[in-house]
C-alpha cells in the first residue's frame, strides 16, 4: 500500500464515519478473538447449576445461560472460533475461487467450460440445504462446517474472479506482459490475480459476515458446533428455546455479538468498496 | 417481432444448456444422500422388537438393497416417469406432497420478494440521489442492519412481539387460521384462491399470516437489493444518456424515472432473479420458524431422517425452479433491455 | 457570415468554476471571457484539462454535483443566468440553449426508441401528444438526414452507427429550436469520413436555422474549417481569440503557436512538430478534474503534469535527416526483416477479421497500416506480435517462420525479444500494480533473465532517459503519471530488450496533439538510433504520412493499396484512399472549404 | 388423493354453509398442536411416527383398552386393567389358555357395516401375518400365529395361546391389533398386497370415535366426532365434536398459542415453557412422569474401555446428578438417582426401572478409574441425537465437565437422528445417552427387550446369560411372588454389571386450557382425546 493509497483511505474514512467505525470494530474484534479467553471474568465453560438462568447483573453482564455460564464470558471467547470459522470459510472458497475463476476467464475454452458446468451446478442446488446435507454427511465438526460453508460459497467467487479477469484479459499490460515473455500462466498469478484481489477483497468482507450466519442457521438446526464450545450461533439457537419464557439475555446478546459482527463486516465491505472503487478517486 | 424471436430463441438454447446442470444436480444429490450416515430403514423402523427383519423389509421397500448404481438407474428411471418415490416422514408420495407444499414456498417467496423490491428499490434510489448525504449513509444501514440478523432470530423476535405481546399478528400455525374455511383450491396460492373465490376474509386472514414470515424473509434480502439499486442508479445517474436528457430539459421526474430508474432496474432485475432462488432454498429456518407448510421445512425434517426420496425432489424441484427463474429473467431481461437480443 | 451583433446571445465574463475534491478547491476554470453573437460559430479549443468542456457545462449547469461556478456571469440573452433555478435552467435547456455531446451512443438512452427520445425532447417543452411527438421526430430525423427515417423512429441506439447516433442527438438537440448549440466534441470516436459528414450537417442546420454554435474540440483542424471566431484554452484560461485564419497562420500567445505546430498537416514534417521548448504559461497549476482520474498526483502531494514543452526531452543529436520528411530510407538491398504471407484471421461465428493480407518490411524500414476502426489493423498488429494465433498465412521474421510456434509458447521463443509493441492506451498498457521501474524491467528479467541489480537498475535508467522519462519518475506507479509520461513507460519497455522490429499500435491516439508530436519525434530517433523497424499502425493519416516510408491502407480486414507514402498521399490510387485522405482536416480558416 | 379431495369437498361444503357453526362449535372443538408429524393412517406401516399411533386410536378400535390408575396423584394408564372396546366382555380359561371375546351387538365401521368376529379374525390375522410392526409387537404377547383366532359366531371370537402369557392381553390394547372393517379392506386388496397396506395407509376402514374429516401430512389433521361411537366410559360418544392437530416445529410457539388460548393442548412443550407456563397459574399443566421411559447414559459393554465394569462404575460416580436432572430437565421428571440399597440388594422386583443407588463421588470414581487401569483417564466420544438437543446438550456439557474431573475427556458429538440411530443399531457408538419406552412397561418386558440380544434396543450390547435367563423365566412366572423375586434378582444384577446408567424418567407435561379434563398419561405417550372433555 503506497502512500497515497494510504492518504486517500484515510480521506475515505473521513468523509465516511461509518466506515471508519466499522473498521475500528472489526479491529476490536480481532484482538478480542487473539485475547479473549484471558480477559473473560469466568470460565465459559464449567457450569454453576446453582445460578442457571440469572438475568444479567453487576456480577454477570449478560446472564447466565442454562447451566449457569456467564454469558458474557461465553461471548467474548465464542469471538475466536466464530471468527476463525469465516474467516477460513471464506479463505478457503476465496483462494480456490480466486485462482479458478481467473484460469477460466482467462483461457476460456474447454476448462472455463467444463468449470462453468460445475459451477452451474452448484448454483442451481439450494445452498443452505446443500451446506445442510454436506455437514449431515461429514459429520458436524468445525472443520466440516467450514468446509460446507466454502463450497457453497465458491460459485460466487469463481463468478466473480472470472468475470473481473475476463474483463482484463485484453487489457493492453497483459498483452504486454505477454509480449514481455510472460506465459499464460505466469500473466494469470502475477498480473491478473493481484488486481483482482482488490475487488475480491469486499466480497470477502461481505462474505465475513454471511458465513458467521451462515454457522449460525446451521447451529439452530442441530448441525452447528457441538456444546459446550462458546459459538454465537449456537447460543443463540439455544437461547431462542427462551424467548417465550421471557429470559431475553440469552438471545439478545449473543444476537447482537452476531449482528454487530456481521455489521461491522457488512460496512466495512461497503467502505472498501469505495476505497477500492476508482471512480469514487476524485 | 424479431427482437421476440430472438429472445425465444435465446431462451430456448439457456434452457437446453441448463439441462446438463439439472442432470448434475440430480446425480449429486443422490450420491450426497447415499453418502450420509444415516440409514433411513434404522430409523423407521422403530417397532419394539425392530430386529433386522424389519429393517430389511424397509431396505427393500426402499430399495436399498440393491447397489448404488443400480438404485441410480432405477432413480433416474423413475424420474423420466415422473415418479420421485415416497415419503417415509409423511407417509406420501413425494411428488404429491411437493405439489401440495410448493405454492405455500412459492407465496411465501413471491411476497417477500416483493415487499423486499418495493423497499430496497425507493431506498436504493433515494441514496442514489443523496449520494453521501446522511439519507445515503442510513440507507446503507438500515440495509446492512437487515443483513445481519439471522432470520430465525428475527422470525422469532416478530413473533415473540407481535404475536405474543401485541397481539397484533394472528397465531403463526400456517398459512391460514385454521378456523377459516381453506377456498377450492385453483393455483395453490391462497391469495388469489381467496380471491377467485370472492372470499375476502379469508384474503386478509391469509394476508395477516403471511406478513411476519414474508418481512422476516424480506428484511435479509433488502440489502443486496438496495445496494444494486443504488449503484445501478449511480451509475445510469452519471451516465451520458441522463445528462443529454438534463440537457434537453426534460421534467425532473421523467429524467429520473424514465431515463435513470429503468435503466438501473435491469441489474435490478438480474439480481431479483438470484435472490429469489436462493431465498426459495433458504427459507428453510423461516419455514420452520413461523410452522409454514412449505417445501424447505419439508425437506429439512427428511434430511434430519435421511429420508432420501423427498430431499432428492426438492432439491430437483429448486433446481428446476432456478433454471426456469433464471429462464424468466433471461426473457424479460430480453423484453427489457433490447440490446441483449443483437449479442 | 454574420457580423457580430451588438448584443451577444451568450455573453460569459469572467467566468471561475471550482471542484471541490479531497484536495480541497481545485480550480478547473480560472476566469473565461468570451462572447457568442446569433448565429455565429465559435470554435473554442484546447488540450485536456484546458477547462473548455467545464466552460460549456458551466454555462448549461449541468456540472457534477462537486462543481459550481464560484465566480463570474453568464448572460443568454441578455439575461443573468448565472444563479437560475433548477426551474428555470429546465425551460432553457433544450428550448434555447442544447448540447450535443462526444461519444453519441452512450449520450442516448440504450433502451428507449430513438423516435421516443426525440419526442421526449419535445414534449419536456411543448404539450403535444404522443403521435404528435411522433410525427415531429420522423420530420426531424429527416431534416438530420438519416435514411429511412420511418424505420429509425423505432431503432434502439445500438442498432444504428455512431454517426446516426450522432445525427439522432442532433435531432433532439434542435428539436425545439434552440437559439445556441453547444457541441463537445461531437466528432471525437467517430472515423474520419464520418466525422466529415457529422460536422458538413451541423455547420449546414445551423446555418439555415440561423442557430449560434459553440463547438468545443481539441482538434484545431475542425475548429479552423468550421469555426467563425475560435478561442484557445490553456489551463482554464483564454489565451488567444481570434479569426481561425489569422490564429493558425500567425499565432500570437506561445501555446497557440505550440499548439499550431505540434498539429500535423498535409505538409508538415516530423522535425515542423518540434515544438520550441516552451515552459508551461502557469508554473503551477491545478490538473482538471475530470482528467485527474488516474491521480496526476505525485507521493509529496505536489501536482504534476505532463509539461507541454516536454521540458524532460534530452535534446536529440542531429541526425542525417531526408529533405522535408524526418525518415530514413533503408538501402536498397537491405533483407527483410518480417514478411507477412496471405495472413488470415478468423474468429467464432465467421467473423474473418484479416483476410489474405501480405506485406514486407525491411530491416531498419517504417511502414504503415492505416485504415477506419473494424479494418483489422489491430489484429493484424497481434498477429505479427505472436500474441495470437493467425488460422492461415505465413509469418517470417528473419527468415523463419515464426508462425509454426503457437502464441501460447511463443514467450519461449528466442525472438521474442526481437518483436516488442506498443500501445493505443497509455493507462491501460501499464499494470496498475506495478511502478514505472518493474514495468520496464519487467521484459529484462524475462526475456534476457536479468537479476535485480545494479546492472538491471543502470539498463531500467538507460531505457527510461531513452524514452524521455526522468530517473526521478521510476518509483511512481501508473496512476501517479500524466498520459505522456505513461507512454514514455510504454515506450522504454518495448526497446528495453532492443528489439527489431517494434510495432506501433495508435501510439498517440489518446494522447494531445503536443504530447504526441513529442512521442513522435521520440518515436523517429529511437528508430534511427537503433536501426529499429517499425510497424506503425493508425488511423491518423498525417502521422502515417510523416513517420512511415511505405503505407498500407485497409479496409474491411483487406488491403486496399499500399506503397510508398509520399506517392499513395500524393495520388491514391483507389477510391477508397481517396475518401479517407479528403476527409482529413488541415488547419485553415473556413474559407479553405 | 381421495381423502385430499373428500377435504376439499368438505371444505367447499363448510364454507358454504357452516362457517357460522364453525365459530359456535369452538368450545366443542379442541386444538391441539404438536411438533411432530402423522405419516400414516394405518399405525401397521413400518416407519409410522407416534403421532400416527395416537391417530389411529381414534380412528379405530381396538378389543380392549387399557384401563387407568393414579400414580402420584395423577392418572396414568393401567398395564393391569383393561376396559372393554369392541369387546363387550372376555373370558380367560382357568388354564390361561383360551380367551373369549364377545363382541358389541350394536357397533358399526364409519360407513355403517355392523363389526363381527370376521372384521376381527382378518384384523388379527393381517397383525400376525403381513408384514407390518404389529408382528414385533404382538410376538411379545405369543401372539404369533392366525391359527390361534377362531371366529365362534358373528360377535364370539376366541384366542388360543401355546403358554399363559401374562402380556397376552395387554398386547391386543396396543395401537397394532386395531379392528378394520375386512369387507371394505379386503375389496381394496390386490394380488401383491392381500392385506391391503397400500389403501389402509391413506385411508381408514374403522369404527372409531373419530373420523377424519382432513388429513395433511406434516401441517393439519382435521378429526370429526363418530356420533355412533359408544365405547367410551360412559357409553356415548367423545366429548369434542372436533379434533384439529396442528404441527408446529417450534416448541416455543406451541408455548405462545397454548398460553394465548390459540391451543387447547399440547404436549411436547420443553420443559422451560411447561415450568414456566405452570408457575404462571393460568394453565393447567398436569406433569406425569413417563414411568414407563428411561432416560439413561449408556455404554457399549463390548467395546473397550467400556467393557470394564470399572469404568462403567468408575462413570457412574462422577456423574454430577443433580445438576443434570436441574439444567436439563428444570427438575420435570422422576429421578432414577441417589437411592440407598440397604444391603447393596434391590429393594424390590415388581417393577423395572427403581432408583439406583448411584451418586456423584469423585474420589470413589477416581479410585475406580486406576482400579480399572485409567489412572490418567482416557478420550471418548459422547452421542446424542439431535432432536433430543434441548435437554441432552445441557446433559452433555455437564457430563463433559465432570469426567474432565477424572480425566476422561470426552468429544461430544451431535448426530442428526437417522444418523443416530444407525451407527447405534450398527453398535458403533462408545458411549451415549437415549430414552427408552416400553409401551407394556412390566418388569420382564424392559429386561427382554433392552437388555438381550444383538437388537437395536439393547444400547448396552450387553450379553450376560444370567439376565437373559431370569428374564425369560419371568415373562412366564404366573407367580407373583416368584417373579418379584426374580425382578430382584434382575435389578440387583443390573446394578452390579452397570450396562448403562438409568438416570430419570422424564415428566409429559400435558399443558392445557383450564377447561380441559380428564386427561390420562398413556402407553403410547400420545393423548387419548376420546379421554378428554371440556368444563
Amino acid at each position: 500500500m503506497t502512500s497515497s493509497t494510504l492518504r486517500h483511505t484515510v480521506w475515505i474514512l473521513r468523509g465516511n464515519p461509518v466506515t471508519a467505525v466499522a473498521a475500528a470494530g472489526a479491529f476490536i474484534l480481532c484482538v478480542l478473538a487473539v485475547i479473549g479467553p484471558w480477559i473473560v471474568p469466568f470460565d465459559p465453560i464449567a457450569s454453576d447449576v446453582a445460578n442457571a438462568l440469572q438475568p444479567p447483573s453487576a456480577k454477570y453482564w449478560a446472564g447466565t445461560d442454562q447451566l449457569g455460564r456467564d454469558v458474557f464470558s461465553r461471548l467474548i471467547v465464542a469471538a475466536r472460533l466464530d471468527l476463525a470459522i469465516a474467516a477460513s470459510a471464506v479463505s478457503l472458497s476465496f483462494v480456490l475461487g480466486a485462482v479458478v475463476g481467473a484460469l477460466c476467464g482467462y483461457t476460456g475454452g474447454r476448462l472455463d467450460r467444463y468449470v462453468g458446468r460445475f459451477v452451474d451446478v452448484l448454483m442451481a442446488f439450494p445452498l443452505f440445504v446443500l451446506a445442510m446435507a454436506m455437514v449431515a454427511a461429514l459429520g458436524n465438526r468445525v472443520e466440516n462446517i467450514v468446509i460446507a460453508t466454502a463450497i457453497i460459497n465458491l460459485p460466487f467467487y469463481i463468478r466473480f474472479a472470472r468475470a473481473e479477469v475476463n474483463v482484463r484479459r485484453n487489457a493492453g499490460w497483459v498483452e504486454a506482459a505477454r509480449a514481455s515473455g510472460d506465459s499464460h500462466v505466469s500473466v494469470v498469478l502475477r498480473f491478473l490475480l493481484p488486481n483482482v484481489l482488490p475487488a475480491m477483497a469486499v466480497q470477502v468482507s461481505l462474505n465475513l459476515g454471511w458465513a458467521i450466519l451462515n454457522a449460525a442457521g446451521l447451529s439452530f438446526i442441530g448441525l452447528g458446533v457441538s456444546a459446550p464450545t462458546p459459538e454465537w450461533g449456537i447460543m443463540v439457537a439455544e437461547g431462542a428455546r427462551f424467548i417465550s419464557t421471557g429470559k431475553w439475555w440469552l438471545v439478545a446478546f449473543p444476537g447482537l455479538a452476531l449482528m454487530l459482527t456481521v455489521l461491522c463486516f457488512n460496512l466495512l465491505g461497503d467502505g472498501l468498496r469505495d476505497i477500492l472503487d476508482p471512480r469514487m478517486r476524485t | 417481432m424479431s427482437q421476440l424471436s430472438t429472445t425465444a430463441k435465446r431462451a430456448g438454447w439457456r434452457f437446453a444448456s441448463s439441462l446438463p446442470a439439472l442432470f448434475g444436480v440430480l446425480v449429486f444429490t443422490f450420491l450426497l444422500m447415499r453418502v450420509l450416515p444415516g440409514d433411513p430403514a434404522v430409523f423407521f423402523a422403530s417397532g419394539p422388537s425392530a430386529g433386522k427383519e424389519e429393517i430389511e423389509m424397509i431396505r427393500k421397500q426402499m430399495g436399498l438393497d440393491k447397489p448404488v448404481p443400480e438404485q441410480l438407474l432405477r432413480y433416474l428411471g423413475d424420474i423420466g416417469s415422473g415418479n420421485l418415490g415416497r415419503s417415509l416422514t409423511t407417509g406420501q408420495p413425494v411428488l404429491a406432497d411437493l405439489k401440495s407444499r410448493l405454492p405455500a414456498s412459492l407465496e411465501l417467496t413471491f411476497s417477500a420478494l416483493l415487499i423486499a423490491l418495493l423497499t430496497a428499490i425507493p431506498l436504493g434510489v433515494a441514496a442514489a440521489l443523496r449520494q453521501g448525504s446522511w439519507v445515503d449513509h442510513l440507507v446503507r444501514f438500515i440495509c446492512a442492519l437487515g443483513v445481519c440478523v439471522p432470520t430465525f432470530v428475527s422470525g422469532l423476535l416478530l413473533i415473540y412481539a407481535f404475536y405474543y405481546l401485541l397481539g397484533l399478528a394472528p397465531d403463526p400455525t400456517g398459512r391460514v387460521d385454521i378456523f377459516t374455511s381453506l377456498p377450492p383450491r385453483a393455483t395453490g396460492f391462497l391469495l388469489i384462491d381467496f380471491a377467485l373465490a370472492g372470499d375476502w376474509e379469508g384474503w386478509r386472514a391469509a394476508a395477516a399470516q403471511l406478513v411476519l414470515p414474508a418481512m422476516t424473509m424480506a428484511l435479509f434480502v433488502v440489502a443486496p437489493l438496495a445496494r444494486i439499486t443504488r449503484a445501478a442508479m449511480l451509475a445510469s445517474l452519471g451516465s451520458d444518456f441522463v445528462r443529454t436528457a438534463r440537457s434537453l430539459g426534460l421534467p425532473p421526474r421523467k429524467v429520473i424515472v424514465t431515463y435513470a430508474l429503468r435503466n438501473a432496474l435491469l441489474p435490478v432485475l438480474t439480481i431479483a432473479g438470484i435472490v429469489f432462488s436462493t431465498m426459495l432454498g433458504a427459507n428453510v429456518l423461516v419455514e420452520k420458524v413461523f410452522s409454514w407448510p412449505g417445501v424447505a421445512s419439508y425437506a429439512l425434517d427428511a434430511l434430519l431422517s435421511s429420508d432420501y426420496a423427498p430431499v432428492q425432489g426438492f432439491v430437483l424441484l429448486m433446481a428446476s425452479i432456478f433454471v426456469v427463474v433464471n429462464l424468466t429473467v433471461d426473457v424479460l431481461y430480453g423484453i427489457a433491455d433490447p440490446r441483449v437480443s443483437v449479442e | 457570415m454574420t457580423p457580430p451583433q451588438s448584443l451577444p446571445l451568450l455573453a460569459i465574463d469572467d467566468l471561475h468554476v471550482t471542484f471541490s475534491t479531497r484536495r480541497g478547491l481545485v480550480e478547473a476554470v480560472r476566469g473565461v471571457s468570451f462572447s457568442v453573437a446569433a448565429g455565429e460559430t465559435l470554435g473554442v479549443v484546447g488540450e485536456s484539462g484546458s477547462g473548455k468542456s467545464v466552460t460549456a457545462f458551466a454555462v448549461t449547469r449541468l456540472l457534477d454535483a462537486s462543481g459550481r461556478v464560484s465566480q463570474g456571469r453568464i448572460r443568454f440573452a441578455g439575461e443573468d443566468i448565472t444563479k437560475a433555478s433548477s426551474k428555470q435552467l429546465r425551460r432553457l435547456h433544450g428550448a434555447a440553449i442544447s448540447m450535443i455531446f462526444q461519444n453519441p451512443r452512450g449520450a442516448l438512452n440504450p433502451i428507449r426508441t430513438v423516435g421516443q427520445q426525440i419526442a421526449d425532447a419535445i414534449m419536456a417543452h411543448e404539450p403535444i401528444s404522443s403521435a404528435e411527438g411522433r410525427a415531429r421526430a420522423l420530420e426531424l430525423l429527416k431534416a438530420v438526414l438519416i435514411r429511412e427515417p420511418e424505420k429509425r423512429l423505432d431503432a434502439y441506439p445500438h442498432e444504428l452507427s455512431g454517426g446516426m447516433c450522432q445525427r439522432v442527438m442532433i435531432a433532439m438537440a434542435i428539436a425545439c429550436a434552440p437559439k445556441l448549440l453547444i457541441a463537445d466534441e461531437p466528432t471525437t470516436g467517430l472515423d474520419v469520413t464520418t466525422q466529415k459528414t457529422v460536422m458538413d450537417l451541423l455547420s449546414k442546420i445551423t446555418a439555415e436555422r440561423g442557430m449560434a454554435m459553440i463547438l468545443i474540440t481539441h482538434d484545431l483542424g475542425l475548429a479552423s474549417r468550421y469555426c467563425q471566431r475560435v478561442c484557445v484554452m490553456e489551463q482554464g484560461k483564454v489565451v488567444e481569440e481570434a479569426q481561425p485564419l489569422a490564429l493558425f497562420s500567425a499565432p500570437q500567445h506561445p501555446y497557440t503557436k505550440r499548439l499550431v505546430a505540434a498539429s500535423p498537416t498535409a505538409t508538415s514534417t516530423i522535425a515542423d512538430l518540434a515544438p520550441e521548448a516552451l515552459a508551461p504559461s502557469a508554473v503551477s497549476h491545478s490538473p482538471h478534474p475530470e482528467e485527474a482520474a488516474p491521480a496526476a498526483v505525485s507521493k509529496d502531494g505536489l501536482v504534476v503534469s505532463e509539461p507541454p514543452g516536454a521540458s524532460f526531452e534530452p535534446k536529440p543529436a542531429a541526425s542525417p535527416q531526408d529533405e522535408g520528411s524526418g525518415k530514413t530510407k533503408p538501402a536498397p538491398g537491405t533483407p527483410l526483416l518480417l514478411e507477412v504471407q496471405n495472413l488470415v484471421k478468423r474468429y467464432d461465428r465467421g467473423v474473418v477479421a484479416v483476410n489474405d493480407v501480405s506485406f514486407a518490411i525491411r530491416a531498419g524500414e517504417s511502414l504503415g497500416l492505416v485504415g477506419e476502426s473494424g479494418s483489422g489493423k489491430s489484429t493484424i498488429s497481434r498477429l505479427v506480435c505472436r500474441l495470437i494465433d493467425a488460422s492461415e498465412g505465413e509469418i517470417l521474421f528473419d527468415g523463419q517462420a515464426i508462425g509454426t510456434l503457437p502464441a501460447r509458447d511463443f514467450h519461449r521463443s528466442p525472438l521474442r525479444k526481437d518483436i516488442q509493441i506498443v500501445f493505443q492506451d497509455p493507462t491501460d498498457s501499464l499494470n496498475p500494480r506495478f511502478n514505472a521501474f518493474d514495468c520496464i524491467a519487467h521484459p529484462l528479467r524475462r526475456l534476457l533473465n536479468m537479476k535485480d541489480g545494479a546492472a538491471l537498475t543502470a539498463r531500467v535508467s538507460e531505457c527510461a532517459e531513452r524514452a524521455g522519462l526522468p530517473s526521478s519518475l521510476l518509483e511512481r506507479f501508473p496512476h501517479q503519471l500524466s498520459g505522456g509520461q505513461k507512454a514514455r513507460v510504454g515506450i522504454a519497455r518495448a526497446i528495453a530488450c532492443r528489439p527489431r522490429l517494434l510495432i506501433l499500435d495508435e501510439p498517440t491516439a489518446a494522447l494531445d496533439v503536443s504530447v504526441q508530436a513529442v512521442i513522435l519525434q521520440l518515436l523517429d530517433r529511437l528508430r534511427r538510433e537503433d536501426d529499429l523497424a517499425l510497424l506503425f499502425v493508425s488511423h491518423d493519416l498525417n502521422v502515417v504520412r510523416m513517420m512511415c516510408e511505405r503505407t498500407v491502407v485497409m479496409q474491411n480486414g483487406q488491403i486496399v493499396e499500399q506503397g510508398e507514402s509520399l506517392a499513395l498521399f500524393a495520388a491514391p490510387q483507389t477510391e477508397y484512399a481517396r475518401t479517407l485522405l479528403e476527409a482529413v482536416l488541415h488547419l485553415g480558416g473556413p474559407t479553405a472549404r | 388423493m381421495s381423502i385430499l379431495r373428500t377435504a376439499g369437498l368438505v371444505a367447499a361444503l363448510l364454507a358454504s354453509t357452516a362457517l357460522p357453526a364453525l365459530a359456535q362449535t369452538r368450545a366443542e372443538t379442541l386444538r391441539h398442536v404438536t411438533g411432530a408429524a402423522i405419516n400414516t393412517l394405518d399405525p401397521n406401516i413400518p416407519g409410522s411416527t407416534r403421532e400416527a399411533f395416537g391417530l389411529s386410536l381414534l380412528t379405530y378400535d381396538r378389543l380392549l383398552s387399557f384401563g387407568k390408575k393414579q400414580l402420584d396423584g395423577k392418572w396414568v394408564f393401567d398395564l393391569d386393567k383393561f376396559q372393554p372396546e369392541l369387546a363387550e366382555s372376555y373370558t380367560v380359561s382357568p388354564d390361561g389358555l383360551k380367551i373369549t371375546f364377545k363382541l358389541r351387538q350394536d357397533a358399526k365401521f364409519h360407513d355403517g357395516t355392523p363389526v363381527t368376529a370376521e372384521d376381527v379374525k382378518w384384523s388379527l390375522d393381517r397383525a400376525v401375518t403381513a408384514n407390518v410392526l404389529g408382528k414385533g409387537q404382538l410376538l411379545t404377547g405369543s401372539l404369533t400365529s392366525a391359527d390361534q383366532f377362531k371366529v365362534v359366531d358373528a360377535h364370539t371370537f376366541e384366542v388360543t395361546l401355546p403358554k399363559p402369557d401374562k402380556l397376552a392381553l395387554a398386547n391386543l390394547a396396543v395401537v397394532y391389533p386395531v379392528i378394520f372393517n375386512s369387507k371394505l379392506a379386503k375389496s381394496k386388496a390386490t394380488a401383491e398386497d392381500p392385506w391391503a397396506l397400500a389403501w389402509l395407509k391413506e385411508n381408514t376402514a374403522g369404527s372409531g370415535a373419530y373420523i377424519i374429516e382432513s388429513f395433511k401430512p406434516g401441517e393439519t389433521t382435521i378429526l370429526r366426532r363418530n356420533p355412533d361411537w359408544n365405547r367410551g366410559s360412559a357409553d356415548k360418544p367423545a366429548a369434542f365434536k372436533r379434533i384439529i392437530t396442528q404441527t408446529i416445529p417450534e416448541a416455543a410457539t406451541r408455548a405462545n398459542l397454548v398460553e394465548k388460548g390459540d391451543a387447547d393442548i399440547a404436549i411436547d412443550l420443553q420443559a422451560t415453557d411447561a415450568a414456566d407456563l405452570e408457575k404462571k397459574g393460568k394453565l393447567k399443566v398436569i406433569s406425569t412422569p413417563q414411568y414407563n421411559a428411561i432416560t439413561f447414559v449408556s455404554f457399549n459393554n463390548q467395546m473397550p474401555p467400556f467393557d470394564k465394569l470399572e469404568v462403567r462404575k468408575a462413570i457412574a460416580a462422577a456423574l454430577p446428578y443433580e445438576d443434570m436432572f436441574k439444567a436439563a430437565l428444570f427438575g420435570r421428571g422422576k429421578p432414577l438417582y441417589g437411592a440407598t440399597w440397604a444391603d447393596g440388594k434391590a429393594p424390590t422386583g415388581e417393577t423395572f426401572p427403581i432408583p439406583q443407588p448411584v451418586k456423584t463421588d469423585l474420589a470413589e470414581a477416581k479410585k475406580l478409574m486406576t482400579a480399572a487401569g485409567f489412572p490418567d483417564g482416557f478420550s471418548t466420544t459422547f452421542s446424542f441425537n439431535v432432536g433430543q438437543a434441548g435437554t441432552a446438550e445441557p446433559m452433555a456439557a455437564l457430563l463433559k465437565e465432570a469426567l474432565a474431573k477424572i480425566g476422561i475427556k470426552v468429544e461430544i458429538q451431535k448426530l442428526p437422528d437417522a444418523q443416530m440411530s444407525t451407527l447405534i443399531n450398527e453398535k458403533k457408538v462408545p458411549f451415549f445417552t437415549e430414552g427408552i419406552v416400553a409401551w407394556l412397561p412390566s418388569m420382564d418386558y424392559f429386561y427382554r427387550n433392552f437388555y438381550i440380544g444383538p437388537i437395536r434396543w439393547n444400547y448396552s450390547s450387553i450379553n450376560d446369560e444370567k439376565i437373559t435367563e431370569w428374564a425369560q423365566t419371568a415373562r412366564f412366572e404366573p407367580d407373583m411372588a416368584k417373579y418379584a423375586a426374580l425382578g430382584k434378582e434382575l435389578n440387583t444384577r443390573h446394578f452390579e454389571l452397570m450396562p448403562q446408567i438409568p438416570l430419570w424418567q422424564p415428566s409429559q407435561d400435558a399443558v392445557m386450557a383450564p377447561s380441559v379434563e380428564g386427561y390420562v398419561y398413556q402407553f403410547h405417550r400420545q393423548i387419548d382425546f376420546r379421554d378428554l372433555s371440556r368444563k
